[in-house]
């Protein structure tokens, strides 16, 4: 299989094309998706290559958007709606959760809805309060729902053709700081990354540090200078949150009895605290100390640079709060 | 108002027979409704469709049954019935029955038979107006002419997404019908008091959707109106907007028990007099189509398939334990435990 | 002050016309809250005492009303809306978290939003899926906003006068299932229970339950039952979950090293997650056991009254979770 | 299109001079916004008023400033300028400063001046638009006559929310006007991609909303539109959806760069004939109400203010690090720390 070099956004985009070419049935609806090409440039040259049936400019109707995919997907089509930002997709969410996500289970199993929501989630940059919303931690609380958080390049290929070909609804969020992340990797057909399964990025011994999405970034550099001070980090890359691999989160700390959980969203009542639950319910006696939190300050996010950076956690952020359990 | 009658007659008498039976089998089941919610036998929310009888009948036999898409808000027994889904399990649903069609999951509020095209059976006020839309955009993406009906109140009319849905019809080209039941009220809200114009229809207007104003108490009339705007619609591949005029007989649900609260006893029973099957009899009377005799056999008779169908529902045992974590996903079960 | 016999609905009630006589700008805001005396009757009679200028009967439009009640809150008006259940509010989330919530911060201080949203949470009775929603973890996840959960006549009177009179906006959940519940109370102006206050509704010493809203009195039975075991149970309400009192809840786990989160809403990514990651991060060493959470199972409400109750935790349902710390 | 113009001067030559300095501010103060942001001195989305000046000029001179409520989404400069708000801390909060309205943490896309009744400020699009029913339900409630003007865009007012508002407006008789800006795009989608009917003043037809489409180009046209439309809504306490015709000279915001995906070169230039600054200046030139030196010189001082705002703005730090976690609540700060 061939080995490209990609950006993350240009591995979606590969992901997207070779699944429009096997599956006519594959679209994509959205926002200024089509002839302007995308707002983070994703779907760049899907209109010109597939035309206005495949690629749909749709009026700026979030809760519009996911219902006439949802209507599609349960005759037969398989929508990718790409959200402008995830922050809009909170417009949308009585589409997605009382309908996309409970209609299997109302239906009794006859409903199929396999509709892929996918767009960069979180802060990009000064883009203030109502526009640098996380939502993973949302959804990945409503049953019915697969939610998935890809880091790497790698993962951003092969996630989303595992999203396109579930048959189920699956929110796939990105992050604006990830576009740009370049890698070589194999693409092709049967390339795929499976949900449900956590990666460990990182070998340690003291510690755990568990995040997704952006925050794995943040979690590694966090292990680089804490390897600097001869404390050795284990890195965990949750990146499927529904559902959730516990199995290799408690087997990493089994194995360092100390576990950190870094996410960007707001730390109270985050998917962090979900994370740190299941950890302690199932792994208490394993931990030498408290199990700690990393997240977002609980503040809507600022627009002015320096306040917006206060806000986001990053590797310093993050050995602080180790100071605590060292 | 509504377009006076201009009926051209194209139904058989087998068919006038049929609506008849139809008709009067969707008001015995839905007594047998009221009825068994009054005995726990049903819970939640249940909404039946007494009085509106004409407009299910008459639209669902102006369409390919089987091919054309079709959903509706929570009163949704009356549709799948006329579509000719399986009665029983209909009822077993309402129950909270293994045999429902969505093995007891659902309820009276979530019919669903997607065999015969009928997706549902929705409780969020106009938020399955968009799938409707939906529907369309699929079945007319596969290359198929398939119509869509979707069905809605009009207090549901005032919905943001709907009129999202509307634009999106409309920019699109899709096939798909929107029927605003008027029956005059949004649960305890008279029209007058929820909607700024209660022409409800003029909602097509602005997205250059056409839209009119139609009877829906007089079968013959929804017949002949139902079937030209199906029509218009398969051969155009355009949307329609269709304000369909009927009256709630019975309160909003079946625990509604304070219809004096928002409407007179006299004006509820004025509004009886419209009773689609008395008008539809008077017709059947008058034409020498059927007697009398003949009424009160199949009135009889109705009554009789209904008592079957609640009898046989009954039968049906409750879901096992284990289906709660079942259909959540296609393919794994959620998390499981408190 | 007078003592009253009153349902929980009834002190609503009375505290709304209290609020309402002594305050011109307290105004009422919902479907079917005004002719119809309301879904659940909270709002009987006050159309006929206010008249619809003060007790406004809204369309089905659950996005409009939150935005037109935040407008006219900006100008001065302190509007209560009430939701016929707040499974539907899902639909002004974007209302209520993005314009109510996070403008005063938006505005550098210059918006003021004195507003309350207010309905039944949770389960009532074979509601099915779309109707049966518990949404205080989402709300409670986000800063601008202020999220109770009364549990009592008491704090049902008290907690709502002081929700009106916040100049926040504030998430007040009930539950279809407390309406009934009866009790005396105190009535009248000087009358209110601050927000930030949990309460210790039962004492006692080998482990602490923890709950809000309806699981109160699910904790409350328990403790019961536990008792019958010779287990002293101790049972905190925790009324507020934003701003959440973790010192009365730490207290209490301080002394009895045992606790046990008790909530309605689906177990995963609840707000049961939060105040179990809380305690474990801030008491660990106080703890002889891992905090067991106790929720709703993850599945969309399912409809026949069976497997409702399934879903919804009871007494027993705490009792077998508590077997694995006892 | 538009009305042609039909228009009878009640501008005293002072008056004119004023809007002619204001429309000349709002261009410049834009163009430094556009220079800062390429500079990095600004972040996020910003998004400017260039080509439009005539719209908010003329119709924020048709209210009582700072008795009517005034709101928009996020282009936003334009409104408070001419309300009379410090330019000065305009820009400083475009610049996340210190001194800013919101002490930098609105940003371009949140300004908000509530003593002059401006109420922002909003980046969810169409979603401000029940705020705006909301501003003018509260001011009638309180028995004021107030008028509320709530700008969105043509992308906006596809928006369900919006719809849901302008059935409430009319429902209760709330003095909003509802000011579709059609600017012939949203974003990079062109109003005939995301509108089925591209005539968005037929929006208010199925509510019963007195609707027209006005020019809003030409500053004398706009005023005398503005003015009826104004005292109408003040003396009927009812609503009013207007759709004022204008074009985006700039791209999407400061950010886009790709003009050229959506519109062609000549389509831009052709409509920068319409510029409303040049259309002013040809008046005022041919009723010898002011002479080209004039002109000139009040252009150069309109640069030369807007570089000293910049300068001005410039000198405030940035916030300090506590404002993090202040104006979250009244009375209270949300658990700190990470
Ligand atoms: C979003 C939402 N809000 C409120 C409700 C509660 N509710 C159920 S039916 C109904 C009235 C709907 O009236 P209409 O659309 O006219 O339909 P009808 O019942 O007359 O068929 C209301 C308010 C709901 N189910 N969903
Ligand atoms: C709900 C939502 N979806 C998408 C966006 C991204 N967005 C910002 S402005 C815009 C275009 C709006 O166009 P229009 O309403 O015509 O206003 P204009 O920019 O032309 O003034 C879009 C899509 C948003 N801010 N909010
Ligand atoms: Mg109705
Ligand atoms: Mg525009």
């Amino acid at each position: 299989m061939p080995l490209q070099e990609l950006t993350y956004r240009e591995a979606l985009r590969t992901c997207i094309i070779e699944e429009m070419d096997s599956d006519p049935n594959v679209l994509v609806m959205g926002e200024d998706i089509g002839r302007y090409q995308g707002t983070f440039r994703v779907t760049q040259g899907l209109f010109d290559k597939y035309g206005p049936k495949r690629i749909v400019d749709t009026p700026i109707v979030e809760p519009g958007i996911v219902g006439i995919a949802t209507g599609a997907a349960l005759v037969g089509l398989r929508p990718i709606v790409e959200m402008m930002t995830m922050s809009f997709s909170i417009l949308a969410l009585d589409q997605t959760i009382n309908h996309a996500a409970k209609m299997r289970y109302m239906t009794g199993g006859q409903a199929k809805v396999p509709l892929v929501i996918r767009g960069p989630g979180g802060a990009a940059n000064q883009l203030s309060a109502q526009h640098s919303h996380s939502m993973e931690g949302w959804y990945a609380h409503v049953p019915g729902l697969k939610v998935v958080a890809p880091a790497t390049v790698e993962d951003a290929y092969g996630m989303l053709r595992t999203a396109i070909r579930d048959d189920n609804p699956v929110i796939f969020t990105e992050n604006p700081g990830l576009y740009g992340l370049k890698a070589s990797i194999t693409v092709g057909e049967g390339k795929s990354v499976p949900f449900g399964k956590a990666n460990v990025v990182r070998q340690g011994s003291d510690m755990t540090l568990i995040g997704y999405s952006r925050m794995t970034h943040v979690c590694l550099a966090a292990a680089e200078k804490l390897a600097e001070q001869g404390i050795s980090a284990e890195v965990v890359d949750v990146r499927s949150l529904l559902p959730l691999d516990t199995e290799t989160i408690y087997n990493s700390v089994r194995k360092t009895h100390r576990a950190v959980v870094v996410y960007e969203d707001w730390k109270s009542g985050g998917f962090g605290a979900e994370i740190a639950a299941r950890i302690v319910e199932d792994c208490f006696d394993d931990l030498d100390a408290p199990v700690v939190r990393v997240g977002g300050l609980n503040v809507p996010m600022p627009y002015v640079r320096k306040l917006e950076l206060l806000c986001i956690p990053n590797e310093n952020d993050v050995l602080k709060a180790i100071e605590k359990i060292k | 108002m509504a377009k006076p009658a201009q009926v051209e007659l194209k139904e058989s008498a087998a068919d006038l027979e049929l609506y008849y039976r139809q008709m009067l089998e969707i008001r015995a089941f839905e007594t047998r409704c009221n009825q068994i919610y009054r005995q726990g036998k049903a819970g939640g929310y249940l909404h039946v469709y007494i009085g509106m009888e004409a407009t299910g009948v008459g639209w669902l036999h102006a369409i390919k049954q089987g091919y054309d898409n079709v959903m509706t808000a929570y009163r949704d027994h009356a549709q799948p019935l006329v579509l000719g889904s399986d009665p029983v399990r209909l009822m077993a649903e309402i129950m909270g029955r293994k045999d429902g069609y969505s093995k007891g999951k659902g309820g009276s509020m979530h019919l669903y038979d997607f065999e015969k095209r009928f997706y549902g059976g929705w409780g969020i006020v106009g938020g399955h107006t968009p799938l409707g839309a939906g529907l369309a955009f699929g079945s007319k993406y596969l290359g198929e002419d398939r119509v869509t009906l979707c069905f809605l109140g009009d207090g549901a009319s005032n919905a943001g997404v709907f009129f999202e849905s509307l634009n999106m019809a409309a920019l699109w080209d899709l096939p798909v019908i929107y029927l605003i039941e008027n029956n005059e009220f949004a649960m305890g809200t008279r029209l007058e008091y929820h909607a700024s114009d209660t022409e409800l229809h003029k909602r097509g207007f602005p997205f250059g959707i056409k839209h009119e104003r139609v009877d829906g108490m007089d079968l013959l009339q929804v017949l002949s109106d139902a079937r030209r705007i199906v029509d218009y619609v398969r051969k155009e591949q355009k949307p329609y907007l269709v304000e369909i005029m009927n009256y709630r007989f019975s309160g909003h649900g079946a625990a509604d028990n304070d219809r004096q609260l928002y409407r007179t006893k006299e004006e509820e029973q004025e509004n009886m007099l419209r009773d689609p099957i008395k008008r539809l009899e008077d017709y059947l009377r008058k034409s020498n189509l059927m007697t009398d005799e003949k009424m009160e056999a199949m009135q009889l008779a109705a009554e009789e398939w209904a008592d079957g169908v609640l009898e046989e529902a009954d039968k049906s045992p409750f879901p096992d334990d284990e289906e709660v974590y079942r259909d959540v996903y296609t393919d794994m079960e959620p998390e499981v435990g408190h």
